[in-house]
């Protein structure tokens, strides 16, 4: 027998909550989500619980999974590595998930595989990422850079006549990675990169880096920031700095575009969802949306709706493996697909899924124009010696 | 008991009472008993280390009272803080710095009046005395020479409107002539105040001549305790000092 | 009289509780107590991962090591009074050098073994560098801290500035580590932690030991007393430092991960945190505290974390106003046997005070004495600012004189003790110590050329028995050990004679802070002579002494000029007392060498007279 | 260049504004508010307030600086006076209050990052540069927080009373002045000059629970450089924000985060008073 440890045990029961509980066979199938509900991505965080916690509800007021209920456990890993270990393993080993589905940073989800590996828990990762990581337990459902970057850079050379570009990032793995992957398309096409700069995560004064673009004068930026504040900042300073250069953004979604106001107008992304996507599913989800969270909800977006759609897909997963057993769910994963609202998904590409992609523009509301869309781009080999 | 009335004229100025005081462990002052008439002036004299200035800073509240009590016009004061003391029309001028050199003359004034209509009568009354203080009232106290700065030092303490007045050392370093001004100014301040005044000196012939009575420490003790009127007393006092 | 009425009432009783019992000091019997303690702890920890449930001995693996670190800090902060912010840093040091390696070189023993050594190496460096930075003469105390606050934010700008060779934001993760199961994970941390708490644990209770709470207590002190507290601040910086980047090394090893906030200044402020409520000064404090705190915070992030967070914020500004001591020593000071064990250890290690035999090399010092003078000052002034304190003293000492130095308030007195112990107090002149001139050398060198200088207010340490402030003064001819206390403690027969005369030595095993004024006085001068001056300098050794205290002090003083041939030099208010014992007296005044001649000559003269009567404008050349 | 130089002086402003608070404080009390972190976002949630309530993003400057105010006050009156003889235990005792104030900030606002709105938008043309408007009013702000602190402290009885206690405090107590009621008043000011900065920086960037930690340790170096006087601190922050600017522009930004501490860290060894003059 194992308990745990007395001290910490005696301080939980004088703040009144309950220690882990053992396992019984009517127990509910618990879903870790590991989110960065502060530090950078605490701008977006919010929607992504909400989304996983109203897809819970769906399933469960159908009758649940195999018989058995779903239940959502949330930790928050402070948007980085160190936070994302702590939250890993408080979810893995203390609270024993079945599976983990989240969006995190790039730094939280690589801090967060080898404790995914020792526990043998399937993780479906929902976050639009920089490409290339690979796991046996780990499965994508959202774009990378191969599927999103390549709208955008030939809008802005072939319709805009842009030739020099700026690039600025968070300095972590997906800013760099993304970024990667942008020099070298827009190397490709012919374009002329004029600066690429990095600031930490936690950067909020991008002065520094505005003297470089006035500088350099480009005829676009292109930026890859940590998703919530340094994307907001900077975009903040940029305005305010009276920067007039085209403004692609990898990393923008439509609720922090909303929050930014003005300021965001004329903002270029490229996208997976867009709330004005036109389809039964989207209109139903944000029908319920609606419904379930009243005056709290959180703008749905490219980071919420992937964790929705990737709840479903689990739960396929389970109903064709019959079981919650790692090896069986994570076999059945590629081979399920759900209707979401960004229409049909599977991850059935060396664990990531081709998906439709839109390229809009933001307007002085908030909403986003869609300029074109591309039908189930191909997102690459990203890991190659993956099935 | 006696009545109210007859107490009131009774009623030292202040009044130590079996008042022992030192520095952390180390006691400089013991058992002490001393009275101050009501507008008189007692000079307390002794070699240095005796706890002539300690008697000062434990009356004025920077040393607690080891024991004993010290009462201000019956009130006892021993326990509360300096600017408590102070507020009750407590007048101290410490030996050392007791201006504030990056002050302004102006400014170390006004720290103990009322307002700017209080500062102009004050500073025309003291002006009266020693000229050079309303005509340099922005000049800093410390570019002041060593004699001003004790006038001016006098004028702080007299324009404050004190009931008792402890004055530490005042008239060291000091030349005649501004011995002899000093001693003028506390005269005619004093009648016309009516304050009384504990000082405390080392210059022999500048206390009595301006103490009613005198008071030599010893260990912390009173050694000797007289009229300056007395025969005999200065020769007393310096026996007392002298090797 | 009271005072010292009331300390002679109690003071046998105190007397009889101080010798130990029946415990011969130092043995192993008294060492006995740690050993067992560290065994058992060695058992628990190879034990409890089979009876602890899987997600604590995930999460206590990290506690432990964190342990270890503030660990450090409380060694820096709570016994040597260094505050320290930077220990994250070291942390992020160890941790950075195993995932750079793993990460770009790859797992081979080999470069596990060298990016261990890298990390000792580099830690070691750093620590020294701030060391050297942070204790410089004249420095003021709050700059280590800002020192040490610029370290972590340096590193992790580091980090940060290494793009993609040191992961920058993201940090690195996923490289190959060593394949161990968390239980022996468990146990490697847990087995380090124990021991590098019984370690410290011996260290602080050494002898050596002792020097850390004496630092803190009164560094002036310990530098008057020759010891190079800087260097010894720095020793114990790259130990801790060395310590914590091995910690942050096994940290990197068994998490898999390295990130910036390891290296962070809010990391460093939390190892704080961690010591203050357990309990800074006591080691075991920190530790237990810190492997509860982090634990039950473990349990909590998920759904308290805000509370959590806002309780241990309101118990640490509680604990840091009310309670300075933390938490631990509170709640273990309600068991009685703590306290018991306390005592026990206090009273089991009271060494046996014994005579130093003079050795050969005290006599050719005295030979010499004749043709060198033991004290010469040419020239020596002192200003601050504009304000002239000394102007031009000249004179020499020999040894076997009782120079005493007289004046009225102000006349320079102090000020000139001081430029005689310090070689950085004056602006002009010489200062030579047997024949050494000090130069601009700090109080230590001085002390080393033979001063001792004795403060006016008694100045020893307070938390340390008589017999710890004794072993101190000793430190510079004796060095001290690292692990264990010596039985006995030679002292030299002066201060022996100082110890026995004043009944210093019932108190042997007492703290000084509980000594009556005189005996702190004593203790102080004491210390002073087992320095084994050849210069004393005594600042009014007896301001607020009673008379018998007074005349103890002055025969004791007038013997150590005759017997040992030492040169004192004593400043003085009492001229009575000047009087009863100098064999020379010179007359300070305004900062001018007024008179020196004979106690006789002195007394007779009427400028001395004139000065202590207050007529100073009399005395014409005085005044130019 | 023309562009730098408006970097260097809306920087440098922004470093006045902010450190100015911990000087006052450390000037009169000998004592370093590590609160001042959580003083300056407790600023910039007044300033989220005022956004939320919809009136003009001028109003966030007054509330916040009397929000700042009374917390102060009452924090010197129940943490800090007990402390006065502690120094290092203040700055630990100042760290864990700026904890709580970060976590009931937490509690009641959450953990996101949330934005305010400015009160000035666009840019203006300067030296023939398009240059944010809002940064280039900073500089006018900063001046008018300094040219208001001296006001304060030469044209006042406060002002005098709290030079008197800074120059020597045991001849203002002799002298009647309440160095207690003056040293409430002192952290209460220095709170809610904290609390300001925190409002002024806000429309730049954004709004969460521990957005004061990075410009603490900023102020912290200024402060220890500055010593007690306002003009070295301003001396402080042209020559240390500059490098910083400097740095970051030909280095690069992450080791012009660095550039305060480390110049700081270097000044303060080689002259221990900073730029102060003795």
């Amino acid at each position: 027998m194992r308990y745990p440890m007395l001290a910490a045990g005696a301080v939980m029961v004088a703040l009144g909550t309950a220690g882990p509980l053992p396992a019984q066979a009517a127990d509910p199938i618990r879903i870790g989500v590991p989110v960065g509900l502060s530090g950078a991505n605490s701008v977006v965080a919010p929607s992504v619980v909400q989304s996983a916690q109203l897809a819970i509800d769906e399933i469960n007021a159908k009758g649940g999974v195999l018989g058995r209920s779903l239940e959502l456990a949330v930790a928050d890993d402070a948007s980085g590595a160190a936070g994302a270990q702590k939250a890993f393993d408080s979810l893995i080993f203390q609270k024993k998930v079945d599976v983990l589905i989240s969006m995190e940073t790039s730094a939280a989800r690589n801090a967060g595989l080898p404790i995914v590996g020792r526990g043998k828990v399937p993780y479906i990762y929902t976050s639009f990422y920089e490409g290339h990581s690979c796991s046996p337990y780990l499965y994508v459902d959202a774009w990378v850079p191969d599927q999103q970057v390549a709208p955008i850079v030939d809008y802005f050379q072939k319709e805009k006549g842009a030739k020099t570009f700026f690039l600025i990032g968070s300095d972590y793995a997906f800013g760099r990675g993304m970024l990667d992957f942008t020099r070298e398309y827009i190397k490709k096409q012919g374009g002329q990169i004029v600066g690429e700069e990095y600031q930490p995560m936690d950067a909020s004064d991008w002065t520094p880096v505005i003297s470089k673009i006035r500088a350099t004068n480009p005829d676009a930026l292109v930026t890859s920031t940590a998703g919530g504040a340094p994307n907001v900042t900077l975009t903040k300073q940029l305005r305010a700095a009276g920067i007039k250069a085209l403004y692609g953004n990898l990393a923008v979604d439509e609720g922090t575009a909303k929050n930014l106001g003005a300021d965001a107008a004329g903002i270029v992304i490229s996208a997976s969802y867009l709330t004005s996507i036109d389809s039964p599913t989207n209109h139903a989800f944000a029908a319920a949306l609606d419904k379930k969270f009243g005056s709290d909800l959180k703008t749905p977006n490219d980071l919420s709706v992937p964790e929705y759609e990737a709840v479903y897909l689990y739960a396929a997963a389970l109903e064709k493996a019959g079981s919650t057993k790692a090896d069986a769910v994570l076999a059945a994963l590629p081979t399920v697909s759900v209707d979401g609202p960004r229409g049909s998904i599977r991850m059935d590409k060396q664990h990531h899924a081709p998906l439709t992609m839109y390229l809009g523009e933001v307007q002085g509301d908030g909403s986003v124009k869609v300029l074109k869309s591309f039908k189930d781009v191909d997102p690459g080999a990203q890991c190659p010696t993956l099935k | 008991m006696p009545s109210v009335t007859l107490m009131a004229e009774v009623i030292p100025a202040l009044e130590c009472r079996g008042l022992s005081s030192g520095y952390g462990e180390a006691v400089v002052i013991r058992h002490l008993d001393l009275v101050l008439r009501q507008g008189e002036t007692l000079a307390l004299l002794g070699k240095n280390g005796m706890g002539k200035s300690t008697l000062l800073k434990t009356v004025m509240g920077y040393l607690p009272a080891l024991a004993g009590t010290v009462r201000l016009e019956g009130r006892t004061i021993s326990g509360l803080p300096p600017q408590r003391i102070a507020r009750q029309a407590v007048s101290y001028t410490p030996q050392d710095q007791a201006l504030f050199p990056d002050l302004n003359v102006g400014d170390n004034l006004r720290l103990v009046v009322d307002d700017e209509r209080a500062l102009r009568t004050a500073v025309a009354h003291v002006g009266g005395y020693f000229p050079f203080i309303p005509d340099r009232l922005t000049q800093k106290a410390g570019t002041l020479s060593g004699g001003e700065q004790k006038m001016l030092l006098l004028a702080r303490a007299l324009i404050s409107a004190p009931r008792v007045m402890l004055v530490d050392e005042i008239t060291e370093g000091l030349q005649p002539s501004v011995v002899t001004r000093l001693v003028e100014v506390l005269r005619v301040e004093q009648r016309r105040l009516g304050f009384s005044l504990l000082i405390v000196e080392q210059n022999v012939r500048f206390a009595l001549a301006v103490a009613d009575r005198y008071a030599v420490l010893k260990q912390g003790e009173i050694a000797d305790l007289g009229a300056s009127a007395d025969a005999g007393a200065e020769t007393r006092i310096i026996d007392h000092l002298r090797l | 009289m009271t005072d010292h009425a009331d300390h002679a009432a109690e003071s046998p009783a105190a007397g009889t509780v101080a010798p130990p019992r029946g415990l011969a000091p130092g043995t192993l019997a008294a060492r006995h107590p740690v050993a067992l303690g560290t065994l058992l702890a060695l058992g628990a920890v190879n034990v409890a991962p089979l009876v602890i449930d899987t997600y604590s001995v995930n999460v206590l693996v990290r506690s432990f090591l964190y342990a270890a670190v503030a660990l450090t800090v409380d060694l820096l902060w709570g016994y040597t009074g260094i505050l320290t912010f930077g220990q994250s840093a070291f942390f992020g040091i160890g941790a950075y050098a195993l995932g750079l390696a793993f990460t770009h070189i790859g797992l081979t023993p080999a470069v596990a073994v060298l990016a261990l050594a890298g990390a000792v190496v580099v830690a070691a460096a750093v620590a020294a560098l701030t060391g050297w930075l942070a204790f410089g003469y004249g420095v003021s105390p709050i700059y280590v801290s800002v020192v040490t606050l610029v370290l972590p934010i340096v590193a992790t700008q580091l980090v940060f500035s290494g793009g993609t060779f040191t992961g920058s934001s993201s940090g690195l993760s996923g490289f190959d580590t060593f394949e161990l199961d968390l239980e022996d994970w468990f146990r490697l941390a847990g087995c380090g932690l124990v021991l590098a708490t019984a370690a410290a644990w011996l260290f602080v209770r050494s002898d050596a030991g002792r020097v850390l709470v004496a630092i803190r207590e009164n560094e002036q002190r310990c530098t008057y007393l020759g010891l190079r507290t800087a260097r010894i601040k720095i020793a114990l910086m790259i130990a801790c430092g060395i310590v914590a980047a091995i910690a942050g090394y096994g940290y990197a090893a068994y998490t898999d991960v390295v990130a910036p906030e390891l290296t962070g200044f809010v990391f460093g402020t939390e190892l704080v945190i961690w010591v203050a409520l357990g309990g800074r000064g006591t080691l075991l404090g920190p530790v237990v505290g810190t492997i509860l705190i982090d634990l039950t915070s473990a349990y909590l992030s998920g759904s308290l974390p805000f509370i959590w967070q806002l309780l241990l914020g309101v118990a640490f500004v509680l604990v840091i106003v009310a309670l300075p001591r933390g938490l631990l020593p509170v709640l273990a000071a309600g068991g009685r046997r703590f306290a018991g064990a306390a005592a026990g250890t206090r009273a089991a290690v009271l060494p046996n005070l014994v005579p130093l035999v003079p050795t050969p090399t005290a006599a050719p010092a005295d030979a010499g004495a004749s043709a060198t003078p033991a004290l010469r000052l040419r020239g020596v002034t002192r200003r601050y600012g504009s304000l002239q304190v000394l102007h031009d003293i000249s004179f020499t000492a020999h040894a076997g004189e009782l120079l005493s130095i007289v004046g009225p308030n102000g006349a320079g007195k102090s000020s000139l003790m001081r430029c005689i112990a310090d070689g950085h107090e004056r602006t002009g002149g010489t200062v030579d110590i047997a024949g050494h001139p000090i130069g601009r050398r700090n109080p230590e060198a001085c002390v080393a050329f033979g001063v001792g200088r004795k403060f006016q207010a008694a100045s020893v340490f307070d938390t340390l028995t008589v017999a710890e402030c004794l072993r101190l003064a000793r430190m510079r001819h004796e060095p001290p050990s690292l692990w264990r206390r010596a039985k006995t403690l030679r002292l030299p027969v002066s201060a022996l004679q100082v110890a026995q005369a004043t009944g210093l030595l019932e108190h042997s095993g007492e703290e000084a802070r509980h000594l009556s004024h005189g005996l702190k006085q004593a203790l102080e001068l004491a210390m002073v002579l087992a320095l084994e001056p050849t210069v004393l300098l005594l600042d009014e050794p007896t301001a607020g002494l009673t008379r018998p205290e007074r005349q103890t002090i002055g025969t004791i003083l007038s013997a150590l000029t005759r017997d040992s041939g030492m040169c004192v030099l004593l400043v003085e208010h009492d001229l009575d007392f000047v009087r009863e014992i100098s064999s020379r007296v010179v007359v300070l005044h305004q900062g001018k060498l007024a008179l020196d001649g004979t106690v006789a000559e002195v007394v007779g003269s009427d400028l001395v007279r004139t000065i202590y009567s207050g007529e100073t404008h009399a005395l014409g050349d005085a005044h130019g | 260049m023309q562009a730098q130089i408006l970097d260097i002086a809306t920087s440098a402003a922004m470093l006045y504004a902010v450190a100015a608070g911990l000087l006052v404080i450390f000037g009169v009390m000998k004592i370093i508010n590590f609160a001042h972190g959580a003083f300056l976002t407790l600023g910039g949630y007044c300033a989220l307030l005022t956004t939320w309530a919809g009136i003009s993003p001028w109003l966030a400057f007054p509330v916040a600086a009397i929000v700042g105010f009374i917390i102060g006050a009452l924090v010197e009156r129940f943490i800090v006076r007990p402390l006065y003889q502690r120094p290092l235990d203040a700055i630990l005792a100042t760290w864990g209050l700026g904890i709580i104030l970060g976590q009931v900030i937490t509690l009641i606002f959450g953990r996101e990052v949330q934005f305010v709105q400015s009160p000035v938008q666009g840019t203006a043309l300067v030296l023939d540069t398009d240059y944010s408007l809002y940064r280039l009013l900073l500089v006018p702000g900063a001046i008018l927080v300094g040219v208001a602190l001296a006001a304060l402290l030469h044209g006042t009885r406060l002002g005098l009373a709290a030079r008197a206690v800074i120059m020597n405090e045991a001849l203002a107590r002799g002298l009647g002045i309440d160095s207690d009621r003056v040293r409430s008043l002192t952290f209460g000011l220095g709170s809610a000059l904290a609390a300001l900065a925190g409002a002024l920086i806000t429309p730049l960037s954004s709004v969460d629970p521990a957005m004061g930690v990075p410009w603490l340790v900023n102020a912290f170096m200024l402060v220890m450089v500055a010593g007690r006087s306002l003009i070295s601190l301003m001396v402080a922050t042209v020559v240390l924000g500059g490098a910083q600017v400097l740095v970051s522009s030909y280095a690069s930004p992450v080791l012009g985060g660095l550039t305060i501490a480390v110049l700081a860290a270097i000044i303060l060894r080689i002259r221990p008073q900073g730029f102060a003059r003795d």
